[in-house]
């Protein structure tokens, strides 16, 4: 909307030929000037420029809708396992971003691909009857894991082989393995949501391309990441909101020095930094508890507690022990800074209680 | 226009030479002759107000106080012309003396200083345009005017820049126009010129710039104003400040580190006489002005 | 010193035409017929209009000034917003100053967002209650405007106010009082990108005086927008100076609160590294009141950082499902180990013996 | 520049008029610097008369040179210094704001800048009975502070309410709505103002860097020429009057990390007097704050003094207890 030429605003031809000779073709262009700057480029007085800038403002500025509207299409997309869905009342939220963190092994595309399953379901099967657009940089994604978790998970549903090759045909998977190329393909994404009828996006994972290819000991190389990271971040939640679909990312997980006294030297926290974590809006952490047992923490949510949920991964993908009322507050902390406990058993976490 | 012989006279012969005006601080010789134009240079903080001061009383005040004795006129474009500092340098200069000689009361001392002063206000470039031409008749008649002094030329810069709308020959119209009167003036009348010229960033790249402080540097001291205004120019005092280790950390340090705060000025001569010389003179700023060292 | 030609908010080409014919004071414009001056300025005689209406009395016209008797008794009429915790109602002189920018900056996830959200519920409390009955806009460039948890809060008010009922008139107030309500009144606008935001600010103005009753204005968030590369990093230091100027100008205008939320960043200094409020040092200055929301081990806590008001002073505050409340040391959730109490004591007191947040490290 | 027009002066007629256009002399500035001998002839008048007509055109228009005995005695009598309402940072000053040039505050957010400002406003209007101009352009006045520290001085209600009534407050958000305020009350406006309030002794303008940095930088003069008019209004209107101009200003951080004052070089000229206020470390919200004076032609620069923020709201019992520390004196 911004890059809109100036052109097709309504302004006279002339005021467009005046601007364009500073350089100011876009609705962009104009709107990133100060009043005075607008008065000196475009000869006009004051009271004029601040005219010029609404009227060229009027043209993108976006809706104004109320709460209550927004009320009447709000929806939500299960994840099919009850106790998480009551937490996040009612599921994963459309227009936003969650992510998943957590140590390699703990099940992070598991859940990737189980939510994919689920995307496709029809909705009397409480799926979203539509497409994925399954991005994976980690070369992690396997077609027969998916087959198999949709067998065992909806045995009833599954039952022939044509609604197993319908389900996995409407799982487009795109292998990028660079950050240019994951970042292309974003630019790009919007075609192909349209022409799959996507319902859910995936990124899996957003950390390893970004962590491969910057070295963040570097000089400069901190500031790079952190404007390409804001990039992928406001065209994904442009996307996620403007087709109001979810959007799923995976993250790693990194070591985070201890600054804070010598009692902690480090422990283990998500990766990418600050300023990602102000670009998710639901954040899930797993962790080890032992060889078998995982938990899901709620680290970051609009809507949930703290809340911690044992799962293990099973035949048909994540399984949340117990019944659903198992479910565990705990006193949060910045998600930013949650520790995370890995493989090891080797704990580091003093506040998290199982 | 006509003019007596007497004052012819005035014009030409009875004006004080002010060569001698601070040996401290020009090359070898070079002081400042009849008809000469002296730019102190620099950025805020780096002593230039308090060199013009220390200039201004050397000139207003009386031979028996190592004075010289002449009458000054202060062009004030900036408003800052700070009486009670000037006051109080000249009275501890007056003091200073009057352990040799003893001569009138102190107020009448420091009065008839002052009266040699005149002082001026200009608040746009036209007015200073016709201030001047105004001046041309005191300098006539007062044979005792010897330094003219204008705080600050460039004070006006900016506002032509922007009245000057996209030529740059009418933007510099108005400080052109002044230069060439100046030049007239200094060869009519004989006197010297002072003006401080206070450093710019021309390329501003906005209140949070992060351009390095080295290349900014450089830029900065490079003089910008209109080319009549520079080929008037004949000695340059370029001021700086010394970073001194107390500058960084202010709260370090005793009192005795802090009266220490040491100025530097380099000093550029080309009058047309002579071949181009340097020197550079360190000073620091006491309660009663400028001292050398 | 008279008014000058070039302090006029003219077009900068018409100003320096009007200098070039030797038009420098306002005197000596005025009186003049417009054929005249475009004769001698050459310039059109549109322009002309516009120079001696310029002349005359410029279109940004100036309010007589104010005593400060008159401002106070300004400022004792328009309440405040409440946030429903009293401690940080206290701190603040009775709640969120109307007509002032405030800005909450936080960690992600310490609450902005919900503080934010329990204000556009709270600033529509009837008046008969002792809210303001009025409206909010809610500008959201992080899509972090959550439904769900809007009307928890809506839920928790109304549930709230519907105890309080005394007499008749709250009585009737309370019929009209319900979430429905509540969220037909909360204005929402969802921008992608800063040349939106941008835009959606030039166009508010309008719509603030087209929907009087508007008493709140939520930005939420103004730094992840503005933290995207820009070529010019003057160019952002100078969009948003501006914006500060609208902000307060809109605050003071249409007696609204204006509450825009920042994120914080990590600052290198020398070998530390210390978290500050994003979007640089002279945004510091844009907001009247200054809020760090900040993480003390697992307590929350909300520093007064700048206000000039009130002195600075911490509080410490909770969420819970009704929304933002009052810490409340008995109603700790059950999982609450004893042994934490030790760390958090000691993490409480170091952050504030440290200024502001404590370094930190991030990857 | 200044347009001729016919009765500026004795002898300028409509004819006169005329034959100058047609000889392209139209500006007071064009009489002035041309050939009188040579204008006389192209426009066929008499020497005498067009050389008359020039003397007085310049003596309206030029500025008349004052000598510096008169200058400094009238300074002596008119010149008044405001006492900020803190000990330690009076003594900073040289014991206070003096009037008659503008005094800058800069800062980060949070450091007292504006406290300092309302502090100087309450002493003028309690003590001085004087009133104060205050324009406010980020909207941090707030009266209910300016009462309290009232309160902590006096406890008669009545005084309260008058020196309330002798602060006239001006809320202006953009440049030119500043530069329309400041040339009308440069005008003479100023003390007519406030009638019956005693003469203004002070104009605050805070900030003027809010509105002020929003020009800078871009492809254009315009900002800089507005910010140097500003500027200009203060200091003429500081002299004239003889009112103290305060004024606050941000800071922006160099590279090393250490803080400067915002608006550039150009601006750095502008203030006589300059202090940079910091908090103190320790506590986010700690009331002590630091100043550091760091241009000024009557102290030595780069001298500290600290002061109390609470010190304004307590009573006067109460405010025995500001520190000072590292204060030199040489």
């Amino acid at each position: 909307m911004s890059t809109r030429m100036l052109k097709r605003t309504g302004l006279s031809n002339e005021l467009c030929e005046q601007l364009k000779r500073h350089q100011i073709e876009s609705c962009k262009d104009l709107l990133s000037l100060t009043p005075l700057e607008v008065m000196h480029a475009a000869c006009l007085s004051y009271q004029q420029a601040i005219e010029l800038l609404q009227s060229v403002s009027k043209v993108i500025a976006p809706p104004v809708s109320t709460a209550l509207e927004l009320c009447k299409q709000q929806a939500c997309f299960s994840t099919s396992l009850p106790a998480l869905d009551k937490l996040l009342r009612g599921g994963l939220p459309h227009g936003t971003i969650t992510e998943v963190t957590g140590p390699s092994g703990c099940g992070k595309t598991q859940i990737c691909l189980m939510l994919s399953v689920l995307a496709t379901l029809p909705k009397s099967e409480g799926g979203l009857d539509s497409g994925v657009i399954y991005i994976d940089t980690e070369c992690a994604f396997s077609a027969e894991r998916l087959v198999e978790i949709a067998q065992s998970r909806f045995p009833d549903y599954f039952n022939c082989r044509e609604r197993v090759l319908h389900m996995a045909g409407r799982v487009l998977l795109c292998r990028e393995l660079t950050c240019q190329d994951v970042l292309n393909r974003l630019d790009r994404i919007e075609e192909d949501i349209i022409s799959s009828g996507a319902g859910l996006i995936i990124l899996d994972s957003v950390a390893s391309v970004v962590r491969k290819e910057f070295d963040t000991t570097l000089p400069g190389n901190l500031m790079h990441r952190s404007d390409l990271l804001g990039h992928e971040a406001s065209t994904l939640k442009y996307l996620a909101h403007q087709f109001n679909i979810p959007v799923v990312l995976t993250n790693q997980i990194t070591t985070h020095l201890g600054g804070q006294g010598s009692e902690d030297a480090g422990f283990v926290t998500a990766a990418l930094g600050n300023t990602w974590s102000h670009s998710v809006n639901t954040r899930l952490i797993l962790q080890y508890v032992d060889s078998h047992q995982r938990q899901i923490l709620i680290a970051k949510s609009p809507v949930a507690p703290f809340a911690v949920l044992n799962y293990t991964i099973e035949k048909q993908g994540i399984c949340i022990d117990g019944d659903d009322s198992q479910e565990t507050l705990y006193e949060g902390t910045d998600p930013g800074l949650q520790p995370i406990r890995v493989q090891t058993g080797f704990t580091y976490n003093l506040t998290t209680p199982i | 226009m006509t003019e007596s012989g007497a004052q012819l006279f005035a014009r030409l012969e009875a004006r004080r030479c002010l060569e001698d005006i601070e040996t401290r601080l020009f090359p070898g010789d070079g002081g400042p002759e009849h008809g000469e134009v002296v730019e102190l240079y620099g950025s805020e903080g780096t002593g230039k107000t308090e060199l013009l001061y220390h200039l201004l009383s050397r000139c207003v005040l009386p031979l028996g106080a190592g004075g010289l004795e002449v009458d000054v006129v202060f062009v004030d474009t900036d408003y800052s012309l700070d009486m009670l500092r000037l006051v109080s340098i000249l009275d501890s200069r007056l003091n200073a003396a009057r352990s040799f000689s003893s001569s009138g009361s102190d107020e009448e001392v420091l009065g008839s200083c002052l009266s040699r002063l005149l002082v001026v206000h200009c608040s746009s470039s036209s007015q200073l345009l016709l201030t001047l031409h105004f001046l041309e008749t005191t300098l006539s008649s007062r044979p005792g005017i010897a330094l003219l002094l204008i705080d600050s030329i460039s004070a006006f810069y900016w506002l032509d820049r922007s009245e000057g709308g996209t030529s740059i020959s009418k933007q510099e119209e108005k400080l052109s126009k002044c230069a060439e009167l100046l030049g007239r003036l200094l060869r009519d009348y004989r006197i010297t010129v002072f003006a401080t010229c206070h450093a710019i960033r021309r390329n501003y790249s906005g209140p949070s710039s992060f351009s390095s402080s080295s290349s900014s540097s450089s830029d900065i001291d490079r003089p910008y104003l209109c080319r009549p205004w520079k080929r008037l120019v004949t000695h340059r005092l370029l001021c700086s400040r010394q970073e001194t280790t107390n500058m960084a950390a202010p709260a370090a340090g005793s009192s005795e580190q802090k009266s220490q705060q040491v100025f530097t000025v380099h000093c550029t001569s080309s009058s047309s006489s002579k071949t181009k010389s340097y020197r550079s003179s360190s000073f620091c700023v006491t309660d009663s002005g400028v001292e050398f060292i | 010193m008279q008014c000058s030609v070039s302090s006029l908010s003219l077009s900068p080409a018409v100003k320096s035409r009007l200098t070039a014919a030797g038009f420098s004071l306002l005197s000596e414009l005025q009186g003049l017929p417009p054929s005249q001056i475009c004769a001698e300025a050459g310039v059109s005689q549109q322009e002309a209009l516009q120079v001696l209406q310029a002349v005359r009395g410029s279109p940004v016209r100036i309010a007589p000034p104010l005593t400060a008797l008159q401002l106070l008794q300004e400022e004792q009429q328009q309440r405040s917003i409440i946030s429903f915790c009293s401690q940080l109602d206290a701190a603040l002189g009775g709640g969120l100053p109307v007509g002032k920018t405030t800005e909450i900056c936080g960690a992600p996830g310490v609450g902005k967002t919900q503080l934010c959200l329990q204000l556009a519920v709270d600033v529509q409390v009837p008046v008969c209650f002792g809210g303001l009955g009025g409206q909010a806009v809610f500008v959201d460039t992080e899509g972090s405007f959550l439904l769900q948890r809007v009307q928890d809060f809506a839920g928790a008010a109304v549930k709230h106010c519907s105890l309080l009922v005394e007499d008749d008139e709250q009585r009737v107030a309370m019929t009209t009082f319900n979430v429905e309500t509540i969220l037909s009144n909360i204005f929402l606008v969802r921008c992608h990108d800063y040349v939106e935001l941008l835009a959606e600010l030039h166009l508010l103005p309008d719509f603030l005086s087209e929907h009087p009753r508007v008493r709140l204005l939520v930005i939420d968030s103004m730094a992840f927008p503005f933290r995207l590369h820009f070529d010019e990093l003057s160019q952002r230091t100078r969009l948003l100076n501006g914006l500060a100027q609208q902000f307060i100008a809109m605050a003071s205008s249409h007696h609204i609160a204006v509450v825009i939320t920042n994120q914080m960043t990590t600052r290198l200094r020398g070998s530390q590294s210390q978290l500050v409020p994003a979007l640089g040092e002279s945004w510091g200055h844009a907001p009247t009141i200054r809020l760090l929301l900040q993480w003390a081990g697992t307590q929350r806590l909300a520093v007064i950082f700048k206000s000039p008001g009130h002195p600075g002073s911490t509080v410490e505050y909770q969420i819970n499902s009704d929304g933002f409340r009052d810490a409340v040391q008995s109603e700790q959730p059950p999982s609450k180990r004893p042994r934490t109490h030790t760390i958090q004591s000691a993490a409480g007191q170091r952050d504030s013996n440290q200024s502001a947040p404590g370094p930190r490290h991030c990857s | 520049m200044v347009v001729l027009r016919e009765g500026m002066c004795p002898g300028l007629d409509a004819d006169l008029l005329r034959d100058l256009r047609a000889a392209d002399i139209k500006t007071v500035e064009d009489v002035v610097s041309s050939d009188i001998e040579e204008l006389a002839q192209r426009c066929s008048v008499s020497y005498k008369a067009l050389f008359a007509i020039r003397r007085v055109l310049l003596a309206q228009h030029a500025a008349f040179p004052v000598s510096g005995a008169d200058l400094y005695e009238e300074l002596l009598s008119s010149t008044a210094i405001i006492s900020t309402g803190s000990p330690s940072l009076d003594k900073l000053l040289d014991s206070g704001v003096y009037t008659g040039e503008i005094t800058e505050l800069s800062g980060g957010p949070g450091s007292g800048k504006s406290q300092v400002c309302f502090s100087v406003a309450v002493h003028v209007s309690l003590h001085l009975k004087q009133s104060v101009i205050f324009i406010d352009t980020t909207g941090g006045l707030s009266a209910s502070r300016l009462l309290q520290m009232l309160r902590a001085e006096t406890s008669d209600t009545e005084e309260q309410m008058e020196a309330l009534q002798r602060i006239h407050v001006f809320r202006l958000f953009n440049i030119f709505s500043l530069l329309d305020c400041l040339f009308t009350l440069r005008s003479g406006r100023l003390q007519q103002a406030c009638v019956g309030g005693g003469s203004v002794k002070a104009v605050i303008v805070d900030s003027v860097s809010a509105v002020i940095s929003p020009l800078l930088g871009g492809k254009q003069n315009e900002g800089m020429s507005l910010m140097i008019q500003v500027a200009g209004v203060l200091k003429t209107m500081a002299k004239d009057f003889n009112v103290a101009a305060l004024v606050t200003n941000h800071v922006t951080r160099s590279e090393s990390g250490g803080v400067k004052p915002g608006l550039g070089v150009s601006w750095s000229h502008i203030p006589r007097t300059r202090v940079l206020l910091e908090r103190r470390e320790g506590g986010a919200d700690s009331s002590l704050r630091s100043a550091t004076l760091i241009k000024s032609s009557r102290q030595p620069c780069h001298i500290k003094a600290e002061f109390d923020l609470q010190s304004w709201s307590r009573s006067k019992e109460g405010s025995s207890g500001k520190r000072k520390l590292e204060e030199t004196d040489s």
